[in-house]
């Protein structure tokens, strides 16, 4: 079983409030704009994350989700 | 431990036209995963406000009407009255229910209709610019109180859960917030037993959710959830206002009272 | 059935049920309460929804919530009411909600007066709400009329989508004659489940219905006011409806009258008559369609040398009359506004002033 | 043919009441019937009136200003409304209440102390249906076996009262006729 | 002691379109009374209701105005700001203020408008025949409550007094009654109280009184006023809810809580 | 003064305050919640009143009662804002109180948009409340001239004792152009002690005022009505307003057009005389009364052959021109409602198909 | 000095609210009917009265009065 | 004559503002304006975009199909408009956020990094008025004397930013010279 984390870059509006609620400081802003016009957020820190998806329930265009997968890899 | 974490099954998966770091959108996520919890999707309607939210339905996938600024509480009504069989509930904006729509809310609520309202305050008028709402802080600046608001001149803000709460009549009546994850968690199962208190035709049931307007508050979506703490929260406590249990007691105690 | 002597807003009431409309809520006012009076108690025995709703506005959103989640619902009213209903009526056409309206008018403008009254007209048919919207308006001249105008008007408002409204004033709501209810004007509902709120699993379906007047799209809304102009054209081909009278022979005088103020001017055509004169009526019995082609042509007659609009108003419906004649003859308004019915008397002398 | 009566009295006196019951003893004999009533000021006490139009033709104009006959039951009705009834009407009195005296001689009076009669009978609430058949003994415009149904009618919901009313009304012909 | 009895000087020496026994008139008395004790005719603006006492302007003698059903706060607000130096009441009835009119008083008391507001509540509507009203009492009977009230289908009846109290602007809210003497004089002093509010610029006043309507109670007047003893006042109690005084505490309570 | 480059909205704010109104009611409503924002700061600035009401229903009446109290005072709002203010128009006529109404008209019916729109001509026009209430209605098709219209209603308002109504769309809300404010257009507010509620002692006065529009008496309130409409056919008499465009020569085509929809129609016209198509423009600037005879008149005109009514909305203006002209020419109508204005070229291709 | 109690018959619509309230049960309901229809209320036993104006308070339709006169008698 | 220019781009990028100086411009310098905004849904996000008409006789119709000129702030307002823009016109575009070229070649292309521009001078958020003044730089509708007292002018309650903002014009104008 894997864990996907997941970051829909073009629906993500880069409000930042994900990066502000994450208690292992994984998340930053990215510098790139998305097609929105948007800097999305992006994990910097994956390797923190703890999967506890408290970024998911703050996240207010629920762009980002946490699946599982019977797989090796996230698709 | 590891927590999995997905778009609930009744909301569209497309992006919506809210403001970044509005927290119209967690809100919107609440009620769609209480329609998937109670699995009523097929049952469902929701009435859209006039406000920013007045186009929820293009995010929440169920039947919806959408209202006239103010009125959702009477479609509502009459909804639930001619199919009670229906779970019903009204998505309404602090101008919208507070102002304009104060009497069809007050007398919905009185009425004990059996539908749950979902009351989204960001103490302003979002989606006309940033006027001031009955619910907006005193000296707080809006474009139509350019100096702030004078309370001497406009009076203080309303609390509609406490408002409401003086009524006999209704059954759940709470106040909570999305602007912190913490926070989230416990407005999620208020969301769900408003619906619950519905589903067993026990009371009208209403969450005020205190929300954010970064946009009209001219603050970046992480100041605005900390101005909304700071100044907000104090002024509108979070927790419940009546529960129908504690109602069954006053129902018997307004008996005794009556003829 | 046989007939039975009621008021004409219990005909009213009683009419909606006989049919099939079993939702009802209104606002009292005088003079049309009882229609909600007598629905306090016979909805109870039908299983029907009776509520009194805290204001007009509210009402007229209650309907729109009923009538969108796709059950038969009516409202009752008068004329500062509707008013208050006149944003939510703009709503509903605007939704494509059919519903029905009913206004026993009072003297205006304002608080105005109780007594009967036709100076609502101008609202009913034309501005009623903001925007491209319309009503289909019947107006009733008996309380048998007003009753088969009820059970005709649901249907009608299915048929288009559309609010229907009965435009009664208050002597027709408070008069008592007798009624039948015709077996053949009870319809049965319309299958709403290709646009009503009315539950996904009641449709078997998994996609939901919405129900908006909400078009932000410029092009969408424009196409929005195309289908309902198209509706409004449809009535107009479709549902005029009025009465002629006395027009068989040569008459001088053509009266345009609709409602209460039409029985008094046949009264006064029926005088006339034994003194020689020869008036033609034309009734409206809708108001909106009007029958525009029919008072052009009974006024083209080569005897009718005038057309007299006669209402209990300040002259609103001439306005119509004017429009529809396109200079075929000259038209002229009489009117009282305010109670006072003008008297079979005050006919005779006006047309008899006039030929 | 057209008749139309015009019954008048202060709110309370159950004016409205017996105009119904002539209304609809009227329809029942097959007659075009409308019952008009004053639904004046939304408010107490003043003078309650209603018209009741009875005719072989479909009735046009509601609006009457000569009616063809007058029930009067207190003294500003009968001086509003008596120098309008046609010439050869039947103008009832409730002499109980009005001292005067009509000063035409081209309609038929009949004045009658229905109050009285009526507690006589049992009850004074009872004087409307009184006045009520008394009129229709002295007018026939619809025979009293007609009457006396309707009037049964109206109170079949409240059966205790069919005695009473039905006394009242025997009181109210036997006087007519006196 | 004996003591001497006039009708008021602003008040017309006219006969009333009430009904025997209404108590209508004694409020309207009280009014012309407190008119009389400030001297305030010459710059008083009344507002009459649609309600029986749409035309309260043919007995009490200042200027007047006549509002549409329930708008009358609405009235008032417009008067009273635009000329602050008049003394301005609006005299509403309970279908009139606590229905139809529910969110014009709301909003005016929040504003904390300085007009003075007469509620009159009889528990149902009198001018339109006897309607079930917000303030009509459980199972009581009406013409459109023809079974009674029923609380399960409409709810407890409404307490204006109590609802307008948990408001932070309104300054004097009190409820009183006119059935008997020993609380006429009561009110009386609560109506001239409210005037000298407005006098002193202070708040928002509002005097509820529990008032009879035996005609659409199927009452005589006696048994009317009795009944009002009974059934209305242990539900409707009488007494201050609010006085400026306790405001200006709550004021500090709620600058301290807020921005 | 000079020229300022100005919202509509601003312009439409800044007239009042020019005209000598100094007290506003609203409520905040897309395409005019600018009024509403200028005025918050600026009627500080002039020592005026500012309130934002908590419902269109409420402002009405604070505008109702201010007026009643007699100052001079004003509203603006959008098209569902004025169905609500309807039954409060028709208690100002009523009670004959004078107030300016300003709409800035968006797409309806219901919530339909927020672009500019057209379609409330009939409810300005005829049915904006029940009863027989007429407002004076004028429309600009500038922002400068809505600015002069502003300054012009405040004393028509008081000459009738009605309210006026400016109707604008949309653009003229939200566009700038450069605008002065006339100084021969300012004036002071008229005497209103012999109605006004505005103190006994104010007046010097013993005797007391009453503002109302209930008239229980069915004389009185005919009375009342005949006094009305005696105004209304005054304003017919004289306050007509239109401006007429390339009428002087030979038009095959007269155009009916007012507002923002009306200056598309002049670029289309100017378009159409560069190819050889004469085209004339009456556009009235007051919708009631309308310019009837103008309009009749123009069209009579021989080298004219037909009469387009364009608007922005399903087909509303094009009755009062069918009325107006009694048959002397045809009368078509041409529109869209919803936010997309029709564009020159448009109307160029519509006029070419139609000669 | 007299003190002069009046009720006036035509103002007076027979409520009997006063008649309730008397403490001295002065007044009485009269059965003759006034110009409204009313039947008046009178003082059957004016003696007992005490002037203590309880009635005027009550009186919905302020047909009650007590006035002083510097005459003998009340006009 | 007439010409009429389009302002495009996103919400925030002070689109309004820039089209609202060059209808002031064009007045001081005596020319007939309209200054036409999309007033679009009511939210946030989305493209804004206004129009400014300038023309020596009164303004017809408000709404243009084919305006003289285009200042394209991004990409979406480059891609719905380039196509409408007259023969002739200007089409300055921001190519700090939009990487494509025009496949028109009857148009005067100017493209210019605003928003790097911007920056260089002191701040990102003058890009608008860096467009501005190149555009008017290229298009010479107004003379930049005229647009420079009106941006002193538009900036006149915020004195602080005035500096910023003249030398962002100085440098549009340059860069739109080179
Ligand atoms: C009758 C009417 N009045 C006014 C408006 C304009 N309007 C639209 S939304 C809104 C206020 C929205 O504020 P709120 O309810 O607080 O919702 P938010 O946008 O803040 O979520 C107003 C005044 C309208 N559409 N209809
Ligand atoms: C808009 C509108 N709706 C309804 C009415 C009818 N109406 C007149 S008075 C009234 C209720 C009066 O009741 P209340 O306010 O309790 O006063 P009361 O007569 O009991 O003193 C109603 C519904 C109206 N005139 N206007
Ligand atoms: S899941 Fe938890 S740890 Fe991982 S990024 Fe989100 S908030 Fe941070
Ligand atoms: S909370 Fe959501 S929208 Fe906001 S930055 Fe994070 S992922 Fe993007
Ligand atoms: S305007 Fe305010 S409430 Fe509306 S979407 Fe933007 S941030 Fe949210
Ligand atoms: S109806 Fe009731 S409230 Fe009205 S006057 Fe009569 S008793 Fe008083
Ligand atoms: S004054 Fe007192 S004692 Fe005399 S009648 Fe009145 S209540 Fe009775
Ligand atoms: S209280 Fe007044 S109205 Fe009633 S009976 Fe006594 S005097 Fe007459
Ligand atoms: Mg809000
Ligand atoms: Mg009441």
């Amino acid at each position: 079983m894997t864990y996907c984390y997941h970051i829909e870059t073009d629906r993500c509006k880069g409000c930042g409030l994900c990066v502000a609620v994450c208690p292992k400081k994984v998340l930053e802003l990215s510098t790139q704009v998305n097609s929105m016009g948007y800097f999305p957020a992006y994990q910097a820190r994956p390797e923190d994350c703890i999967l506890c998806a408290i970024c998911c329930t703050m996240c207010p265009d629920v762009a980002i989700s946490i699946t599982e997968t019977a797989s090796d890899a996230c698709p | 431990m590891a927590k999995l974490f997905q778009r609930p099954k009744s909301m569209f998966d497309v992006s919506t036209h809210y403001c970044p770091g509005c927290t119209h959108g967690v809100i919107h996520r609440l009620v769609a995963e209480a329609i998937d919890a109670l699995d009523i999707r097929g049952r469902t309607v929701g009435i859209a406000p006039v406000g920013c939210a007045v186009m929820a339905y293009n995010y929440i996938d169920c039947d919806f009407q959408e209202a006239a600024h103010g009125r959702a509480p009477a479609m509502a009504t009459g909804i639930k009255r001619v199919r009670p069989d229906l779970m019903v509930f009204t998505y309404q904006g602090d101008g919208d229910l507070a102002s304009i729509g104060m009497g069809e809310i007050v007398h919905a609520a009185n009425r004990g209709e059996k539908f749950t309202t979902i009351f989204v305050n960001n103490a302003i008028y979002g989606m006309t610019g940033g006027q001031m709402a009955p619910t907006t802080m005193p000296n707080q600046r809006t474009t139509t109180s350019p100096f702030g608001r004078k309370t001497e001149e406009v009076g203080m803000p309303i609390r509609m859960a406490e408002l409401l709460a003086t009524l006999r009549t209704p059954g759940y009546i709470t106040r909570q917030t999305v602007i912190k994850p913490k926070y989230i968690q416990k407005a999620k199962k208020a969301i769900e037993r408003a619906f619950v208190y519905q589903m067993e035709n026990r009371c009208f049931s209403f969450v005020e959710v205190i929300s954010t307007c970064p946009t009209n508050w001219g603050m970046t979506p992480k100041d605005a959830v900390q101005w909304a703490e700071d100044v907000l929260l104090p002024y509108y406590p979070l927790g419940d206002q009546k529960t129908p249990d504690s109602e069954v007691t006053e129902k018997q105690v307004a008996a005794a009272g009556a003829a | 059935m046989s007939k039975v002597l009621m008021k004409g807003n219990e005909a009213i009431a009683e009419a909606a049920i006989r049919a099939g409309c079993l939702n009802y809520f209104a606002y009292p006012i005088t003079p049309q309460s009882e229609v909600a009076e007598y629905l306090s108690w016979r909805m109870t025995e039908v299983n029907g929804v009776f509520l009194q709703g805290e204001s007009e506005v509210a009402v007229s959103y209650m309907i729109f919530g009923a009538a969108g989640a796709g059950v038969r619902v009516f409202t009752t009213s008068s004329s500062p009411g509707i008013s208050l209903m006149s944003e939510g009526i703009s709503y509903l056409c605007g939704a494509q909600l059919p519903a029905v309206f009913v206004n026993i008018m009072r003297g205006g403008p304002g608080l105005g007066g109780i007594l009967p009254s036709q100076a609502d007209y101008n609202q009913a048919t034309r501005g009623v709400g903001h925007g491209d919207c319309r009503l289909l308006v019947m107006a009733p001249a008996s309380v048998q009329e007003a009753a088969e105008m009820v059970m005709m008007a649901f249907p009608l408002a299915e048929k288009y989508r559309n609010p229907v409204m009965l435009l009664g004033d208050g002597l027709i709501g408070q008069m008592m004659e007798p009624v039948e209810f015709p077996d053949h004007l009870k319809s049965e509902p319309s299958n709403k489940d290709s646009w009503a709120t009315n539950g996904i699993d009641h449709r078997n379906g998994t996609t939901r219905n919405l129900v908006r007047s909400l078009f932000l799209d410029p092009e969408a809304l424009n196409n929005n006011n195309l289908m309902l102009r198209a509706k409004y054209e449809r009535m107009k081909a479709e549902e005029v409806r009025f009465e002629a009278y006395n027009t068989e022979g040569d008459y001088q005088v053509l009266i345009v009258s609709y409602g209460t103020m039409s029985r008094v001017c046949k009264t006064a055509i029926n005088a006339l008559k034994g003194q020689g004169v020869e008036v033609g009526l034309i009734r409206p019995q809708t108001l909106f369609p009007f029958p525009d082609v029919a008072i052009r042509e009974a006024a083209a007659k080569p005897s009718c040398r005038t057309v007299l609009s006669i209402e209990m108003s300040m002259g609103q419906m001439v306005d119509d009359v004017e429009r529809c004649l396109h200079g075929v003859r000259p038209v002229e308004w009489y009117g009282k506004c305010g109670g006072e019915v003008p008297t079979p008397e005050e006919i005779i002398d006006l047309v008899k002033a006039s030929v | 043919m057209q008749s139309e009566v015009m019954f008048a009295g202060f709110g309370g006196q159950g004016i409205m009441l017996i105009g119904k019951i002539l209304a609809h003893a009227a329809m029942e004999e097959g007659y075009e019937v409308a019952w008009i009533p004053s639904y004046g000021p939304e408010m107490r006490g003043g003078t309650a009136y209603c018209m009741v139009v009875i005719g072989d033709q479909p009735i046009g104009s509601p609006i009457i200003k000569n009616p063809s006959h007058l029930v009067a039951m207190n003294r500003p009705s009968l001086q509003k409304f008596v120098s309008t009834i046609k010439s050869g009407g039947v103008v009832m009195i409730n002499s109980s209440l009005i001292p005067d005296d009509v000063q035409r001689n081209d309609v038929d009076v009949l004045k009658l102390p229905v109050v009285e009669i009526a507690t006589d009978t049992g009850s004074s609430k009872a004087a409307n249906i009184v006045a009520l058949a008394a009129f229709v003994a002295r007018s026939k415009l619809v025979p009293l076996e007609t009457l006396k149904r309707c009037i049964e009618e109206e109170f079949q919901s409240r059966p205790k009262l069919i005695p009473l009313n039905m006394k009242a009304m025997e009181a109210g012909v036997a006087a007519a006729n006196k």
